[in-house]
């Protein structure tokens, strides 16, 4: 049962909306620690370009393509969910699962390869970053999918389907941190 | 102030000791002034019966210059503390005088290790004196010195100098420092850097030329003074 | 509810223009210039960026106050980053350097044969 | 909106009269009502804050009598000594002043005072104070692993804190760092909760100058939180990583920098003293209005200079590094900065002074904290002036003078100003008063003797004594008789506080079952809070309050009572 607070909207935001772009607020400031953190050290290294050499950046391309489609079916899903079609908003909300497994499985098969070449997260600091940002990238997709399921599930029988955009916003909001994180590990030599 | 705990014995130690008592004065001067006009207002308007409190908005004026003239006050105060500090760490920190002899002053746990110049009054030579928990230095000269860590951080602290310099690993930091006085005084290391931390004291000798120059003759250089400079080759 | 009030535009559009910036963020490194590098990775990474949080997340259409919080979170990693930077980012500065950084500078071509 | 309020309410009172028959375990253990987990954050800070204290104990007797056996504790080794001052530090702020001031009070008297009938995420809420719990056996756990506790203080600077060959407390340090993430992600998910509910759920009429300025207060410290953690954050894995699985994010011969972690430490350590300042100030505003029936003196000018500390808070981190290693030249920017923070914080107090003139001033025990509160944090204010100012920081830098100093503002954050809400909110939390006497022996001994403990240390600390040292009688000229003359006298003051508050802790228990009932508005206050009975019923409301006015409406002229609820029309 909701609490009335929960109804209430004095700033004209749903209550849910507006934690969720606290939670993206404060997210910002962990990736943004993380990555500034990153880029300090990779100017002041310029060596670390041999080792970023070796990251694949067709595989990074694509896992950008799927997080950049399923961020197409997520968003479709909260247009269905506002017309209140909870079965299509489902079914969509199924294909952005998908794709954040794709995103995963890709990376699996990425971090195989290297780490069986010899490139551990202890090899030299630039794989240290590499591991530890996808890595904390990765949590927040496996994250999503989790309650992205949970959310598909109810909005398939009609309820809670709020929720579809609010699960919607999140995953833009780990697309984001994809979009710069690819550039920064793959692309910059 | 401070002097009266602890001798000034290096050239900006009185300027450090006086940048404190030109905080104390006026910031003293703020929180007695607060204080006690906090504890009247206290005292002057305790529950009376029959008398109803009075009803400021606090927007009024007349009432509230009261904080706002009192706050740019203390903005100005803040003005003289600042050009104080600045001007402080500026020469003992940012700007370093000629040196006339280099000391290399190196923290492990938990040791200080003090590589002196030797007779020839330059470093990284083969007749350096490197000596564990003693430094000694010549009154009137003015020592750069390099600070190393081997380990974990530690803080060259020299208190009758008014000192203090974090040792980071990975890194050379020079600072400067002139004994002005004679005496025998404490090092201390003041960052925690692990269980014997309280243990790694260390003592500065501050002599006369003549007296350094005794001491000097006394001492053997190390065999290998290739092996404390700061280039050590890793293996 | 308000989900509806708000204009949904052409989604699918939207990815198409996203991902030819993509294709060309990866072409651009081929032609060798560093400046177009940097700015077919970080110019065009800032532009993506813009889109999804425009359009996917609408960030448009709701009261001004969310964009200037998140434009809050980014600008005080920005202050860490220029506060920071002057010590980590250098590997020397007024007096001192990182001797162990520059060591490691020194012998860092003979490293990366050893990769190649 | 789907439903109407009123049917809301309809849904919401047939629940209510179903949770009447719930079990001990279900109500107490785990309620989703904001006010039992808000007594269960205060209970555990209270818990937490004996062992903190107890460790007080142990270490201040060491420096008193080094080498002898503390009795409850024994031998103070130089291991023990460096884990219980490292876990003193991270108990009391961590587990002690954000718990209490920011859980317990913000999840007790936001929906109060915003007029909702709880949070606006109960159950995020519940699971915030869950792994709270968590967090907290996590770190007790650290003290009983092989090696012992974390001992690299607070602050946890590697590479001290990142290798075990130097710590030597392989487990402890690992133990430490997670749980402190832990209670991180904790406070996150409540400071979230905190800020959506007084943004989204406020009464109807309840305009954003009619928030009480403690609401505001520990939302503006929410926020302070949730942006300055990140970066901690990510440090955190990052020392995780290179304490377990050997990287080199902070080691110097792995391209790493160990100032990269002091940056990230007290880029959130610096905003961190604001985070829990902010509340305590809020508490004071709401007592000392009360107990001097006052209008609070420009309540915009508290707002906008809450606002300027808040966002000059993030930019003095490096005061606290101006002696690690940083380039001299940052030093210069970041005093000025510490020096302009001083400015809004002296016009906060100012003004709170300024709330007292013309006044009808009661005494009680509450009002003695918040005033107490004042009179102290004003000398922790000015003692941080030295420190901020880079010239004199050479000098005193981790000195003991730094120490006295931030303990002047602790303890006024942690223990004065939470003793000032505990004694003013007790009657609407427990429905009963406490006993003013015992109040107020409990307040002259806590405080006096609080004095008594530090005002030795900055003479300690001018005298140039440093911090974490189990045994000054390694350096000569600290082993002075006369300074440990003042060491024993700190450690007997200390003994002295810590027995009071056994009368604090009797009147408390005792008064929870003996105090005076204290019915619907004891203090005769005018926030939402007190205009339901004590304790507050689940869904705090019989009827949801609309709001007419602000909350400091006292001795308001033309009206016979010198107090206006902010729900009555007129």
């Amino acid at each position: 049962m909701r609490p009335i607070a929960n109804t209430r909207s004095v700033t004209g935001i749903p209550t849910g909306r507006l934690a969720v772009w606290w939670i993206i607020v404060s997210e910002i400031v962990i990736f943004g620690g993380l990555l500034g953190s990153y880029v300090m050290y990779r100017l002041a290294h310029d060596s670390w370009a041999n080792q970023a050499a070796h990251t694949n950046t067709m595989a990074g391309a694509f896992n950008t393509l799927v997080l950049l489609t399923s961020s197409l079916s997520a968003v479709l899903a909260h247009k269905a969910a506002s017309e209140g079609d909870g079965k299509k908003a489902a079914k969509l909300l199924g294909a952005t699962i998908c794709g954040g497994a794709v995103f995963l499985t890709v990376k699996a098969f990425e971090w195989t390869h290297e780490i069986s070449i010899g490139y551990t997260i202890t090899s030299n600091t630039f794989w240290s970053f590499y591991y530890t940002a996808a890595g904390l990238h990765g949590l927040h997709v496996i994250a999503g999918m989790i309650i992205m399921g949970i959310v598909a599930k109810d909005a398939a029988k009609g309820r809670e389907l709020h929720r579809v955009e609010l699960i919607g916003l999140y995953w833009h909001f780990v697309d984001l941190v994809w979009i710069f994180l690819f550039p920064l590990l793959y692309i910059a030599k | 102030m401070i002097e009266h705990f602890l001798p000034a014995a290096s050239s900006y130690a009185q300027d450090i000791d006086n940048l404190f008592t030109l905080i104390f004065t006026l910031v003293g001067f703020w929180l007695v002034l607060t204080e006690a006009v906090f504890i009247y207002l206290i005292v002057k308007f305790r529950k009376k019966d029959g008398q109803k409190a009075e009803y400021y908005t606090g927007e009024e004026k007349h009432l509230k210059r009261w904080i706002t003239v009192p706050h740019f006050l203390v903005l100005i105060c803040d003005i003289f503390i600042l050009v104080g500090a600045v001007n402080v760490w500026y020469n003992v920190k940012q700007q370093l005088p000629e040196a006339d002899e280099i000391v290399r002053v190196i923290g492990q746990q938990w040791a200080w290790t003090f590589v002196h110049a030797g007779p020839d009054g330059t470093i990284d030579t083969d007749d350096d004196i490197a000596i564990v928990d003693e430094l000694h230095v010549k009154v009137g000269t003015t020592y750069h010195f390099k600070l190393e860590a081997r380990d974990v951080l530690h803080s060259f602290s020299v208190p009758v100098f008014r000192l203090k310099q974090d040792a980071v690993p990975g890194r050379v930091i020079t600072g400067w420092f002139k004994p002005t006085k004679v005496g025998e005084h404490d090092v201390q290391c003041a960052e925690i850097c692990g269980i014997g931390h309280g243990l790694m004291a260390a003592r500065i000798f501050i002599e006369t030329p003549e007296e350094h120059a005794a001491w000097l003759a006394g001492q053997r250089p190390i065999a290998l003074a290739s092996a404390n400079t700061p280039q050590r080759v890793e293996d | 509810m308000s989900e509806s009030e708000h204009h949904h535009p052409n989604y699918v559009k939207i990815w198409a223009i996203l991902v030819v910036l993509l294709v060309v963020s990866v072409l651009g490194p081929e032609l060798g210039i560093r400046s177009v590098t940097l700015f077919t990775a970080f110019g065009i990474a800032i532009i993506k960026a813009y889109m999804v949080a425009k359009n996917f997340m609408h960030v448009s259409v709701e009261p001004r106050f969310v964009t200037y919080l998140l434009m809050t979170a980014v600008l005080f990693v920005v202050l860490f980053f220029a506060g920071t930077a002057p010590d980590v980012m250098n590997a020397e500065g007024t007096n001192w350097e990182k001797s162990s950084w520059l060591a490691a500078e020194a012998s860092a071509p003979a490293e990366a044969e050893n990769h190649h | 909106m789907a439903e109407s309020v009123e049917t809301q309410a309809a849904h919401h009172e047939d629940a209510h009269g179903h949770h009447g028959e719930m079990s001990f375990v279900s109500k107490y253990v785990f309620s989703t009502d904001h006010k039992v987990i808000a007594m269960q954050y205060l209970f555990t800070g209270m818990a937490m804050a004996l062992i903190g204290g107890f460790m007080a104990y142990a270490f201040r007797m060491q420096l008193a009598f080094p080498g002898e056996a503390v009795p409850g504790y024994g031998i103070v080794s130089a291991a023990n000594y460096n884990a219980l001052v490292t876990n003193h530090g991270t108990i009391m702020i961590f587990w002690v002043a954000m718990p209490v001031l920011i859980a317990a009070f913000g999840n007790f008297l936001i929906p109060l005072m915003c007029g909702c009938d709880d949070m606006v995420f109960p159950k995020i809420n519940r699971l915030s104070y869950q792994i709270f719990l968590l967090s907290a056996v996590v770190l007790i756990s650290s003290f009983f692993v092989e090696g012992g506790g974390f001992g690299g203080a607070w602050t946890a600077y590697p590479p001290l804190s990142a290798k075990a060959e130097y710590s030597l407390t392989k487990l402890g340090s690992s133990i430490w760092l997670v749980a402190v993430a832990l209670e991180f992600i904790a406070f996150l998910l409540g400071g979230i909760n905190f800020v959506t509910t007084a943004m989204n759920s406020r009464a109807p009429g309840m305009k954003l100058y009619d928030i009480p300025i403690v609401v505001w207060m520990i939302v503006v410290a929410s926020i302070l939180f949730m942006v300055s953690v990140g970066p901690l954050i990510a440090g955190a894995f990052m020392l995780l990583f290179d304490q377990t699985l050997g990287t080199q994010f902070y080691d110097p011969d792995g391209a790493g920098d160990p100032l990269l972690w002091q940056h990230l430490f007290w880029f959130f350590g610096h905003p961190e003293v604001y985070v829990v300042l902010l509340p305590a100030l809020g508490i004071v505003a709401e007592v000392i209005t009360t107990f001097s029936r006052k209008k609070l003196f420009a309540y915009r000018t508290v707002l906008y200079t809450t606002f300027g500390t808040g966002v000059l808070s993030f930019t003095v981190w490096a005061h606290h590094q101006f002696v690690a290693g940083i380039d001299p030249r940052m030093a210069n920017i970041f005093t000025l900065t510490t020096l302009l923070i001083s400015v809004p914080i002296a016009e906060l107090c100012f003004v709170y002074i300024a709330t007292l003139f013309g006044g009808s001033i009661r005494l009680t025990t509450p009002m003695l904290w918040a005033l107490a509160f004042i009179a102290e944090f004003l000398i922790g204010g000015v003692t941080g002036i030295f420190l901020g100012a880079s010239g004199s920081d050479i000098y005193l830098h981790d000195t003991y003078f730094v120490l006295a100093h931030f303990h002047y503002t602790f303890y006024p954050i942690a223990i004065i100003g939470t003793f000032a809400g505990i004694t003013y909110w007790y009657p609407k939390m427990f429905g009963r008063m406490l006993n003013e006497t015992l109040g107020k022996i409990h307040f002259w001994g806590s405080v006096i003797s609080f004095n008594v403990i530090f005002i030795p240390l900055f003479v300690l600390g001018i005298a140039g004594q440093h911090r974490r040292i189990f045994d000054y009688r390694n350096f000569p000229e600290l082993a002075l008789p006369q300074y440990q003359d003042l060491r024993i006298l700190a450690t007997f003051a200390l003994l002295v506080m810590l027995a009071f508050q056994v009368v604090f802790l009797y009147n408390f228990f005792m008064s929870l079952f003996k105090g005076e009932k204290a019915g619907n508005n004891p203090w005769k206050a005018n926030t939402l809070e007190w205009t339901v009975p004590s304790p507050p019923p689940h869904g705090n409301f019989a009827e949801m309050p609309t709001v007419y006015r602000g909350p400091y409406e006292y001795s308001t002229p033309g009206r016979d009572e010198d107090y206006w609820p902010q729900n009555v029309p007129n």
